[in-house]
Formats: C-alpha cells, sequence, structure tokens
C-alpha cells in the first residue's frame, strides 16, 4: 500500500471516528432538548431540534410526584445496601485468592465465582422468586434485591479485589510481620490502604451496575418498593407518553453514575477490562 | 573463547544449576517424605473462612436456584400445582413442547440475527474504532474525552436505554424519522416497530448502547501492548500495513476473541430492552428465548416449560462461559497474570 | 556504514505545561566505524539523544547528520539505523528466527535470502538450538542475543545499543561484553552504545562521552577521561572505588606551593607547573582529587615522591586486592593495596603518590585546572 | 543479643532447594552469604524470619527453638531486597512501625527515630513518602526500620547491590561503622563476592542445596574447596583448564592442557610446584582442572615486567612469596597470542590465546595491546589451583 493510499485510509478512519462519535452523542442531545421542552410541543408532528419554548419546570414537575423521588431513595438504598454486602464479602475473598491461592480452594475455585456472574439470570429468577415469596420480608422489598443484585456484582468484586490484592507487593505484608504486626493488624496497617483505590472503584462499579439494574427490579418489586428503572417506563397520562418529563427523570437519575463515571474515569476504565464482563 | 566456556557450558541458559554442581541424582528422604506443609501465617480455616461466605451465598441465589429449574424442567409445574404441591414426573415433555413450538424457533431465529449484528458486528466496529482512535489519534486529551464519549452509552440504565429510543424511533414525530427526513434518506416515516422492524429497532438501540464494551476492551489491549516493539518495528523499516497486519493483530487476536466471547455471553442474557421497548412484540415478532422463558415463567407461570427454556439457555451458556474461562485462564497466564 | 554527527542539538519536552531541557546544546562527531559510548547516571539526556539519533524522537533545535547529510526530518524507517532496545522488545508472537528475520522481511528479501542471513547470524550468536521457541521461554542472556541479532542481521548505516547489558547477570555480562568487542571488531560498524555502566563503556568504546544533567561533560578515551578528567563530575563517576576528594586552600612557603585540606592535617604536594598554573588563577582554594589507585603503601617507584599519613578505619579485602578505608581528622579516603595487606584497624600508614597524580579543580566552576 | 543457630534446615518445593543445611552465626558475628542468583539465598533468610516453614530442622535464636513461630513472634528484623518500605506512610512512619507494632510511648518512638535517622543521615527526609526518596536513601530507610527493632537477629537481603557505586561503597562502609549490627548476630545475603568479602566475618558460599564451603574472605578466596567456590569468587572469573599430569625429567611433574576446542595449537605445559606435586601424585589420577585467577598471569612485553603501578601486576609476585615459600622469583613464562584487551577502570583485562588455551590475564590498565600481539606471560607455579575435573574438589590444601 502506498503511502498516498496510507494517508485516504487514515482520514476515512477518523472521519468514521467522528461520525460515530455524534451518532454516540445526538440520543442524549434529544434527551436533554427535550426534557426542556413543553408537553404539546413534544407531540407535535414535526419534532423541532431546538426548542421554541424553553421549559426548565418540567424538573421541578417530575417531583410533583412524591413517589417519584421515592423511587431514587429506594434505588439509593438498594445500590448502597448492595454494594456494601457486596465489597465485604467480595474484598474478604479475593485477599483470601490473592494470598492463600491453595487454601482458598484454588484457581478454579475463583474461576467459579467469576462464571456466576456470565450466567442468565433466567436460571435464576423463576425460583428465587418463589423462594423469596415464602420468605417474611416477601419480594417486594429492599432486601430481595440487595441479595439478588449480588448475583452479579458479588463474583465481580471477588474477582476484581483478587487481582488487586496480587498487585499490592506480598513482601510489604511480610515486612509488617516482622516488624511485628500478627495478621489481622499488618492487614489493615499496609494491606488494605494499598488496595483502596481499587476498592473505591469496585465500589463504584457494583454501585451503577446495581443503581441501573432493570429486569429483577421490574419483576421482583413494584408496589412498596419502586426502584426509578422501572419507574421511568411508567411516565404516562391516560395512554399519552410524557416524554418531557420522562426525559427530565431519566436525566436525573442517569446523573450519578455519569458523574461517577467522569470523576473516577482512571478507576472505572481499569475495572471494566479487568472485569471483561458486564452486568 | 573465553576461558568460562571450558566449563560452564550451560552459561548461556542463564539461571539454572551452577556448573560443577550437579543435582543429587537420588532426592533426600525427607524430600520424598515430605507433606506439602502450607506456608500460612494464619490458621488454615481463616482462608477457608474468608472464601466460604460467598461461595455460601452463591449457593443459595445460584446453585439451589438452577437446581431447582433442572428438576423442575421435567415436572408439569405450574402456579396451581406449585401451592398445591401436587406436580409430577413428566419426562421430557417439556423440552418436547418447546422444540416442537414455533414460537421457539422464531426466536432462536431472532437470536441469531442479533448475534450477527448485535454482536459480530459491534466486536467489528469496536476494533475499527479503537485501533483508529489510538493510532490515528495523537493527542492524549482528544483520546481521552472521545473515550469517555463513546463509553457514556454503557453507565445508562436499560430502562432509559429502552425509553430513549422508543422515543427516538418514534415512527410518527420521531427524531430518527425526522432527521432521516431531512437528510433526504428517506421519503416516508419508517415504521420502526412494526413485525418487520422491531427486532432491528432493539439491535439499533443495542449497538448503540454496547460497542463501547468491546471497544473498552480492545483499546485497553492496545494500550497494553509494549511501545517498544512497535519502536523495534519503525527502527527494522516496517509501515503502517506491515505494522498492523504482522503486529498489532496478532497480539490483540486473545483479546478480539474475548471480546466476541463477552458479547456473545451476553445475548443470551439480554432481555431488558426487549421489555422496554417492545415486549417482544408486535406477535412475538421480536422475541428472544431467554425473554420467553421470563414470560411464560413468571408472567403466566408454566414454570415446567420456562424452566424447559431455562435449562437449554443454560447449556449454551455452560458452553461459551467454559470456552471464555478456559481461554480467559490461557491468556493470564501467557501474561503472567494468572 | 556512515559518519554521524550531532550539532547543537537541543531537546525540550513539555510536561504540565513545564518544559524539561533533557539534552542541551550538543556537539558529538562519531567517525565511520567507530564505536562511541554515551555514558551517565539515569536522567541524564543519553537516552534522549539516542531515540533522536535514531528518529524515534523529534529533534527539538539543532542538526543531526549520516554522512554529512541531514537526517532530521526523515522517519526511523528511512534512516537506516538499528537498535538493540534496553527491555530488547522482541517481537512476542515470532520465534527467534521469525524475530530475526522481520527486518529482511520488511525489506522484501525473498524468503530462501532470509534464512541463509538467519542462520548465519544464529550462528555468529550461537542462537541454533533456540530458533524455533517464542522469546517468552528464553532466558535474558538468551533474549539479548537475539535483539542484537535481530539489529545486527541487517547492514545499516549506524548500529545503536541501549543499555543492552542492563538486566544480565554479572558473570554472563563479562562473556557478552567480549562477544560483542569481538563482533565490532569483525564487523567494523559504527555503533553508539548507551549505558550507565562505566565498566561496560569503558571496556567496550573506543571514545566515552559522558554525559549529566542534559549536557555532554568529556569525549574521550580511557585514559583521557581517567588522567585528565574535564571536571569534578567525569572524575567522580568514572572509576571505582570513586575518587577521594579533599577541599582545600592553596598554600606557599619559600618558593614551593602547596594545598592544604580544610579540616584536616593533610598537605597535598604538587608539581611546580601546577603550581604556577593554580597562582594564575588568582583564587586561594581549590577541590582536589586523587584517585584510590595512585596512593600507595610502598614509595619510591614511579615518582612517589610525597605522602601523607593516615590511620586506617577498614580494610576491605576484596580478593584481588584490598580497599583501605583511612582517616585523617575528618577527611575519609580511600585507597587501593595488595590483597596480601593486613593493616588493621587504627594502625597508622603512610600513603605515597606521585604528586602528578593529584587532579586540581577549581571550587567554584568544578573544571580541571591542572 | 543471642546468637543463632541453625540445624538440618530443609526446605523444597518442585525440588530441594536447601538440602539439610546446619549453620551457627555467633552473638555479634556478621555472616555473609554468597552465591549465584537464584540459588536459595533469599529461602535461607525468609525460613530464618519464619516468612516460610521449615521442610524439616530447627532454628534457634538465643538458644530458644524459634521453628514453629510465626514471623512477628521471633524478634528477627530483615531487610527485603526491594525494601519494601510502605508507599503510603512517610519515612518517619515507616521506621517507627515496629515501635508502633510494640505499642512504645509516642515520646520514646520519637526520640528512638530521631537518633537512627540522625546516625544513618536521613533526618531531613523523614515527612517525605518512600515515592519522593533517592535509591540509597531508601536503603537506609529501610535499614533504619530494622535497627530500631532493636532485634536478636538481622537479616539483610541484598540491601546494596542495586545501588550506584559510590553509594554502595559508602553504604558498605556504613555497614563496617554500625555498632549495632556488630552486636548481635547478623545474616547478610548477597550475589556479588567482593561485597561478601569485604563485609563477612565469616563467609558462606551457596550451591545447590546448601553452603559448599564456610571461611574468613581469604581462606575461601586463596584456598577454594572446590571449583565452584573458586568460580564464583573472583571477577573475571578464574581460567579454568583441562590438564593431563606427566612425568617431566628428574622428578619434577608437568601439567599439560588440552587445547581448547580440541583441534590446532600445540597445547601448554606448565609445571607443578615442588609444594603441590605430593599432593597431586598421591590423588592417583592423570587428569586435573586448573585454575589460574587472572591476577596471577603476569603480561610481560619483550621480556620486561610490565604493568608498573598496577597491583595486579605486584600482586603476582607477592602473591607466589605468601606462606613464605621459597619460591623462585622468576616464575613460568610462555608465550601467547593477543585475542582481546578490555580496559576497565583500575583495571585491564587481556584475552589470550597461549597454544590453543584460552586465558584471561588482569594487567594495568593504561596498556594497549593490539589484536594477534605476541606477548610473554608469567605465571608462578605456587598460585595455581587444581581440582578434581568430576567432582571438582580441591586436589591440594
Amino acid at each position: 500500500m502506498s503511502e498516498a493510499n496510507y494517508r485516504l485510509v487514515r482520514g476515512l478512519l477518523l472521519a468514521f471516528l467522528g461520525l460515530w462519535l455524534l451518532l454516540t452523542l445526538f440520543p442524549f442531545y434529544w434527551q436533554i432538548i427535550t426534557a426542556l421542552k413543553d408537553a404539546a410541543e413534544t407531540n407535535r408532528t414535526v419534532p423541532t431540534f431546538w426548542p421554541d419554548v424553553w421549559h426548565p419546570r418540567n424538573f421541578k414537575l417530575v417531583f410533583a410526584e412524591a413517589s417519584n423521588f421515592q423511587a431514587l431513595v429506594d434505588s439509593f438504598i438498594v445500590a448502597t445496601g448492595n454494594t456494601l454486602a457486596s465489597l465485604v464479602l467480595g474484598t474478604l475473598a479475593g485477599y483470601a485468592f490473592a494470598r492463600f491461592p491453595r487454601q482458598a480452594g484454588g484457581e478454579n475455585l475463583a474461576f467459579w465465582i467469576l462464571s456466576n456472574r456470565m450466567f442468565p439470570p433466567v436460571a435464576v429468577l423463576i425460583p428465587m422468586f418463589f423462594l423469596f415469596d415464602a420468605t417474611p420480608w416477601g419480594t417486594d422489598s429492599h432486601l430481595s434485591l440487595i441479595i439478588l443484585y449480588l448475583v452479579f456484582n458479588m463474583p465481580l468484586a471477588t474477582w476484581l479485589m483478587m487481582v488487586f490484592f496480587r498487585d499490592a507487593p506480598r513482601e510489604l505484608e511480610e515486612a509488617a510481620y516482622l516488624d511485628g504486626y500478627p495478621p489481622l493488624r499488618a492487614f489493615f496497617k499496609v494491606t488494605l490502604p494499598l488496595v483502596l483505590p481499587g476498592m473505591i472503584s469496585v465500589a463504584m462499579l457494583c454501585w451503577i451496575f446495581a443503581w441501573n439494574e432493570y429486569l429483577f427490579a421490574n419483576l421482583f418489586v413494584g408496589t412498596e418498593v419502586k426502584t426509578f428503572t422501572i419507574v421511568i417506563p411508567t411516565f404516562t397520562h391516560g395512554s399519552q407518553t410524557l416524554w418531557n418529563l420522562q426525559m427530565a427523570f431519566s436525566l436525573i437519575a442517569m446523573l450519578p453514575p455519569l458523574v461517577l463515571f467522569v470523576l473516577l474515569r482512571r478507576y472505572m476504565v481499569r475495572g471494566l477490562s479487568l472485569g471483561v464482563v458486564k452486568g | 573463547m573465553p576461558p568460562a566456556e571450558v566449563r560452564s557450558g550451560t552459561a548461556g541458559a542463564g539461571a539454572g544449576a551452577p556448573s560443577g554442581q550437579q543435582a543429587p541424582a537420588a532426592l533426600p528422604e525427607w524430600f520424598t517424605s515430605k507433606k506439602t506443609r502450607p506456608n500460612l501465617i494464619v490458621s488454615r480455616w481463616v482462608p477457608l473462612a474468608l472464601v466460604g461466605a460467598p461461595v455460601l451465598v452463591l449457593f443459595a441465589i445460584v446453585v439451589y436456584p438452577t437446581v431447582w429449574m433442572f428438576y423442575h424442567a421435567f415436572q408439569n409445574t405450574n402456579i396451581m400445582r406449585l401451592f398445591r404441591g401436587n406436580w409430577s414426573y413428566v419426562g421430557w415433555e417439556n423440552f418436547e413442547t418447546v422444540l416442537t413450538s414455533e414460537r421457539f424457533w422464531d426466536s432462536v431465529q431472532h437470536l441469531v440475527q442479533y448475534l450477527v449484528f448485535g454482536a459480530c458486528l459491534q466486536v467489528l466496529l469496536a476494533t475499527v474504532l479503537a485501533l483508529t482512535l489510538y493510532e490515528v489519534v495523537k493527542r492524549d486529551w482528544v483520546r481521552v474525552l472521545f473515550l469517555i464519549i463513546l463509553v457514556l452509552p454503557m453507565m445508562l440504565p436499560p430502562s432509559i436505554v429502552g425509553v430513549l429510543w422508543k422515543f427516538l424511533l418514534t415512527p410518527s414525530n420521531g427524531a430518527i424519522n425526522a432527521a432521516l427526513l431531512e437528510l433526504g434518506l428517506i421519503s416516508e416515516h419508517i415504521e420502526w416497530f412494526n413485525a418487520g422492524m422491531s427486532l432491528w429497532s432493539i439491535i439499533i438501540a443495542d449497538v448503540w448502547n454496547w460497542t463501547a464494551l468491546p471497544l473498552l476492551i480492545i483499546y485497553s489491549g492496545r494500550v497494553s501492548l509494549p511501545p517498544a516493539v512497535y519502536e523495534a518495528a519503525r527502527v527494522d523499516g516496517a509501515g503502517g500495513w506491515l505494522v498492523l497486519r504482522r503486529i498489532t493483530l496478532p497480539m490483540l487476536k486473545e483479546v478480539i476473541a474475548i471480546a466476541f466471547i463477552i458479547r456473545f455471553m451476553d445475548a443470551f442474557k439480554f432481555v431488558d430492552l426487549v421489555y422496554v421497548m417492545t415486549s417482544g412484540g408486535p406477535a412475538q415478532t421480536s422475541e428472544l428465548p431467554t425473554y420467553i422463558a421470563f414470560q411464560r415463567g413468571i408472567r403466566e407461570f408454566e414454570v415446567g416449560e420456562a424452566a424447559a427454556y431455562a435449562i437449554i439457555i443454560f447449556a449454551f451458556s455452560a458452553i461459551l462461559i467454559t470456552l471464555f474461562l478456559r481461554y480467559l485462564k490461557k491468556v493470564l497466564k501467557a501474561q503472567g497474570i494468572a | 556504514m556512515a559518519s554521524v554527527s550531532l550539532t547543537g542539538v537541543n531537546k525540550i519536552y513539555r510536561s504540565r505545561g513545564e518544559a524539561v531541557h533533557a539534552v542541551r546544546d550538543l556537539d558529538l562527531a562519531i567517525a565511520d566505524g567507530e564505536f562511541v559510548a554515551l555514558l551517565g547516571p539515569s536522567g541524564c539526556g543519553k537516552t534522549s539523544t539516542l531515540r533522536m539519533i535514531v528518529g524515534l524522537e523529534e529533534i527539538t533545535s539543532g542538526e543531526i547528520a549520516f554522512d554529512g547529510r541531514r537526517v532530521n526530518e526523515l522517519d526511523p524507517q528511512r534512516r537506516n539505523v538499528a537498535m538493540a532496545f534496553e527491555t530488547y522488545a522482541l517481537y512476542p508472537g515470532f520465534t527467534v528466527a521469525e524475530n530475526l528475520a522481520f527486518p529482511l522481511e520488511v525489506m522484501g528479501l525473498p524468503e530462501a535470502k532470509r534464512s541463509v542471513r538467519v542462520r548465519e547470524m544464529a550462528a555468529m550468536l550461537r542462537l541454533e538450538d533456540i530458533l524455533d521457541q517464542t522469546p517468552a521461554a528464553l532466558s535474558g542472556g538468551q533474549q539479548q542475543r537475539v535483539s542484537l541479532g535481530r539489529a545486527l542481521i541487517r547492514e545499516p548505516a549506524a548500529f545503536i545499543l541501549d543499555e543492552v547489558m542492563s538486566h544480565i547477570d554479572a558473570h554472563l555480562k563479562f562473556r557478552m561484553l567480549f562477544d560483542l568487542k569481538r563482533i565490532h571488531r569483525d564487523l567494523g560498524r559504527t555503533t553508539i552504545y548507551v549505558t550507565h555502566d562505566q565498566v561496560e563503556a569503558l571496556a567496550l568504546a573506543d571514545r566515552v562521552a559522558v554525559m549529566s544533567q542534559a549536557e555532554l561533560q568529556q569525549v574521550g578515551t580511557r585514559n583521557e577521561l581517567y588522567h585528565h578528567p574535564a571536571n569534578v563530575f567525569v572524575a567522580d563517576f568514572i572509576g571505582e572505588p570513586p575518587t577521594n576528594f579533599f577541599a582545600t586552600r592553596l598554600e606557599s612557603s619559600g618558593g614551593t606551593a602547596r594545598l592544604r585540606v580544610e579540616d584536616s592535617e593533610l598537605v597535598l604536594e604538587l608539581a611546580p607547573e601546577r603550581a604556577a598554573r593554580l597562582a594564575e588563577t588568582g583564587d586561594a582554594r581549590f577541590i582536589a582529587g586523587i584517585r584510590p589507585q595512585n596512593l600507595h603503601l610502598e614509595g619510591g617507584r614511579d615518582g612517589r615522591s610525597a605522602s601523607v599519613a593516615a590511620a586506617v578505619a577498614i580494610n576491605e579485602y576484596v580478593g584481588e586486592q584490598v580497599i583501605l578505608t583511612l582517616g585523617n581528622g575528618a577527611s575519609v579516603f580511600r585507597a587501593l593495596a595488595a590483597p596480601e595487606t593486613r593493616a588493621a584497624r587504627g594502625e597508622p600508614v603512610r600513603m605515597h603518590y606521585a604528586p602528578r597524580d593529584v587532579m586540581v579543580f577549581s571550587e567554584s566552576t568544578e573544571e580541571l585546572i591542572a | 543479643m543471642a546468637d543463632l543457630r541453625i540445624e538440618g534446615l530443609c526446605k523444597g518445593w518442585d525440588f530441594p532447594v536447601i538440602d539439610r543445611l546446619d549453620l551457627a552465626v555467633e552473638e555479634g558475628e556478621f555472616f555473609v552469604v554468597v552465591g549465584p542468583s537464584g540459588i536459595g539465598k533469599t529461602t535461607l533468610l525468609r525460613l530464618v524470619a519464619g516468612l516460610e516453614r521449615c521442610d524439616a530442622g530447627r532454628i534457634l535464636v538465643g538458644g530458644r527453638d524459634v521453628t514453629a513461630l510465626p514471623p512477628y513472634r521471633r524478634n528477627v528484623a530483615m531487610t527485603f531486597e526491594s525494601y519494601a518500605l510502605y508507599p503510603h506512610l512517610s519515612v518517619f512512619e515507616n521506621i517507627a512501625s515496629p515501635l508502633r507494632a510494640q505499642k512504645r510511648p509516642r515520646s520514646e518512638i520519637e526520640t528512638t527515630v530521631r537518633q537512627v535517622t540522625d546516625m544513618l543521615r536521613i533526618h531531613e527526609l523523614l515527612e517525605r513518602r518512600p515515592g519522593e526518596i533517592s535509591g540509597g536513601q531508601k536503603q537506609r530507610t529501610a535499614l533504619a526500620r530494622t535497627l530500631v527493632a532493636n532485634p536478636e537477629v538481622y537479616l539483610l537481603d541484598e540491601p546494596i547491590s542495586h545501588l550506584d557505586a559510590r553509594i554502595r561503597h559508602e553504604l558498605r562502609q556504613q555497614f563496617h561503622d554500625l555498632e549495632e549490627l556488630r552486636r548481635v548476630a547478623t545474616l547478610y545475603v548477597t550475589h556479588d563476592y567482593a561485597e561478601a568479602l569485604s563485609l563477612g566475618d565469616r563467609i558462606g558460599v551457596m550451591g545447590a542445596g546448601g553452603l559448599v564451603q564456610i571461611g574468613t574472605a581469604r581462606e575461601l578466596f586463596e584456598r577454594p574447596g572446590s571449583l565452584f567456590v573458586a568460580q564464583h569468587l573472583g571477577q573475571p572469573s578464574i581460567n579454568v583448564v583441562e590438564a593431563k599430569l606427566r612425568s617431566a625429567p628428574g622428578d619434577a611433574l608437568t601439567c599439560v592442557a588440552a587445547t581448547g576446542d580440541g583441534q590446532g595449537g600445540e597445547g601448554l605445559a606448565i609445571p607443578v610446584a615442588d609444594a603441590h606435586r605430593a599432593a597431586l601424585l598421591a590423588g592417583g589420577i592423570d587428569t586435573v582442572t586448573l585454575g589460574i585467577r587472572p591476577q596471577f598471569l603476569s603480561v610481560l612485553e619483550n621480556g620486561a615486567t610490565a604493568g608498573a603501578g598496577a597491583h595486579a601486576g605486584a600482586s603476582g609476585e607477592a602473591g607466589a612469596g605468601r606462606e613464605g615459600q621459597s619460591a623462585p622469583l622468576h616464575g613460568f613464562e610462555f608465550d601467547a597470542t593477543v585475542e582481546l584487551y578490555e580496559p576497565l577502570g583500575a583495571t585491564g583485562v587481556l584475552l589470550a590465546d597461549a597454544g590453543g588455551v584460552p586465558l584471561t590475564a588482569l594487567t594495568a590498565p593504561d596498556r594497549t595491546f593490539d589484536y594477534g600481539a605476541r606477548v610473554t606471560l608469567r605465571l608462578h607455579p605456587e598460585t595455581l589451583l587444581y581440582f578434581d575435573p568430576r567432582s571438582g574438589a580441591s586436589l591440594v590444601q
């Protein structure tokens, strides 16, 4: 391939990348301007690409219904509760896999734990539904979701924490033993601070996955507890979808994960590429 | 020849037993009889306890349900029988029902369509985009900015993605139709949620939503390739195409394969966009097997049949996961991580 | 084969808005077929220099020319230099044979000719047995030889080696040094060798260019660097054990001049013509340096007419020799002695030296005066 | 204060690494273990520290059996090759770490750390993080951390091998001067023979499985018990030449060196010194492995003594006279062809070919030799070492 051709190909690739970026951004653009239109404008037969009338009151109107705000609170409780549980269990197991691989059941057990993340939830959901139905707290509760989300978050936390603990030099811990610290004190003095950045990224990932989860919530909760993800598709007034309110509410709801992602992107990208698995 | 060569014939081999000190032919008695004593700083129960808690949890929330499903796949369970406790063994009947139903085979066809365009196309696109981003875009901050933008859709919950695309694709006054009309690419509205199109709509939303994942994986893979190798290739005189063909793609092939398998595994879990955007409709034309399993199991309470669906999906998944883990293990070993 | 010349070369990096001057006004001319070592501590700019020569780094200002032809704007592909990397940079999926053949493949050489050349190179570097293995299976020493072979297999304008021995065991290193020297003798290619290890540089190179803090300090043969170091840095960096330095004051009485060491009772004699040169500067204070191997227990021979008294602080027997650490007042200095020397701790000794072996540096500029 | 005793220590993974090793380091003794990399030196230290469990054997500190104790109950301190400084703690907190583990009062920690850091001249770095200090300073910090622990045994793993020449010499001096280290039992591991010879009160050379020879620096260098020890100590390494023993006229004995590659060259016949003859004859063997130290090969040009002012040159003669033997001063002279010459810092290394036998000689550094030039080499037969070609054991003690 000649030099001129090579340059042409580079130009084409660059153009394609630019186009893809525009296509990626367009839905966000549409979401934002719709959230700023009034109801009448969203339902015009020819949509406007720039609002005729600005209508920022949508963001206030969304919370006129108290249950919408409650949905965000419910989502927050579930995501945070699940993150804490996943992190504690995952950190302990990850440490054991990293430091005592053989005594902790070895590589195969670690891989088995990871594999749980990848199995289709259909195999789990139906029996879990009947199982939780029989418990005192029932299916329609924070706790049921907190436990269910462990299915995908705990294996992720375990696997990632194992990788982070492996990266933390074992010698530092050994130096602490020789300084006279027994194992538990050495863990808190040396090992834990070393993996703290890793733990933060794991916590963020788990939190975002739990915050965003739709399928389990859709099937399990809906009356006592409502997460925002199951509320969003229900923004209707009669047979009319209230697009502007729906878009405004979804903007508010997707803000936490986006902010987390942009602020902590370095950790997150590392976590995502190490985890090589999505939720 | 330097004098060292007279005796140290193994000098070139680097580390190893020093010359003149052959390993004893017979191993000492203590060694042959030694028990593998764990080198533990803590009691041997500690690692077991640390690992035991998550394993128990997984048994409760994954293993037990899976076994339950296996059991009920061979029972004539439905909701009433389940509550009365009077289901009974029916052998392969549930599987027969599933495998002879048109609904199932249609959904398999849909799945294939999704795999080709939702998974293969995404990995292909992701490879091109990731390598373009790394090789052609030179400024660091621009790369980071582009990467953030590309990954944004992944951070959204599926219900927002579904609702957003449903809105964008609304046939009468949706933004996509309006834009296409404006640009003169079409002359009349596309009916995105008609029988022939609804699955395509889902696939479009999915490409927008998830292409960033293989992109991120492949991009990270490219970043971690040793720069010195590329410098060596430049000094050796190799041009862009040769480097891509002989060095970059061969070194990335494991990573690309992993991205592929991940997207394939995801395909068997994929169901949330179907729920939000079309609920499988119209007339079951956008159903995937996973969706039917949920529908039959939890909405229609045909537990036995749903279990049969689940087991079939489970089997395919298991094959893929085993493949994936085996491959991942190999790749990690090669990189010295595991 | 080509000569390489650098004229007024500068390299300035920008990192976080700050300009870092990595190489400053470097002039260096390397003759066709010469072996030159670029020596300096880490971060002195030697690797940047080398990368500019190869073309992996842009030249901020100045000119680099091969055979008088400016190459500043040329890609590495067009400069026709071969390079061996510190990290070896072997192509991971390739076998050893494929690694060696890659530069030839790029040149478009037919398969048959490639394999002949690969076999020749493998014989020269003793790689025949491992041609089918991949780099991951090789030891550091083997990888290093493959990387050398990949660079040598072409006929480049210049051959450039970047810290190629830094990951090699000491025992193996000696052998590799001999190999490299022999290869250079046989092929006679222009070679630039970057290292932080003075032993490697002195052993291999026709001339050594010493760099520190982005600047070239001195270029010269081993004897020039050893006996006439341009400044305190070179005198300190070249030589092991390191040179002894003393802060001194010039003292003249009865027509002879001496250097009195400031924090002890040591007095260093000066050769008359050197004393005159010191007097010319008009300064009173100087840094005096003397190499440990120029301090002797026995006097009389080789013009060792002067001596200093000291007490033995440490007697280190290291096999081939003894390193004596000596003290007088607050001055601590080292001397080399024959291995059978058995001076005990605290024992008083007289160390003899030839006044011409005392190097004197300006206190302000640290440059060699005499 | 206590001594360290190791009895029948065994450790292995895929193959035995340490096989029935016995060692006693007295209170106040500085014992250096030297050996090639990967031979198990670090494993030995880790066993003593308690970071690895031995498969058999006992470790006693001050008579107390610590074999079964975990490291934090052993009262030993160790520096790691990688320094193992805590990156998230300041230099002060790193050094104070053992004192904090012992829950000492704050004021005492403060004073102890100040004392140690003043002594090691790192008192200005206390607020910095390990990432912000140089290699030499890291090493001093690691050393300070072990010193404040006030242990019964010091374990030092390659503490200075990764540093620049000047700092290495400074720290070597520090190890000689530190009273602390000279008060208790110290086990120091290195692969650098010069460091070992310089520092060790006694030195153990480690080969496969354990210590091959233990002795003072001079014992090991001048009377190596085996070829392995001789090869490991000295740079450039000792010349090793396979040779046949031949009776010569009179009752003299010569060894005839085979040519290096078995083709070409007429070999080299070197007379055996009187002092060695009896021992060699008693062995009843006809082939030996000769060891010739490069510094005992003097290079003459045109018959004149070369290397004026160089210790390497001078020591050849002096070495011949050691042990008070009445050796003929002229030694044994033979011709050789120059293969390569490398001037190093304080010495030069000459590769020569003597009748097909490749030899390395140490010379004065400022000489020049041309490829292919003829030189005369001189050798004092008393300085030769003889080894059994099969076992590698020394034949003459």
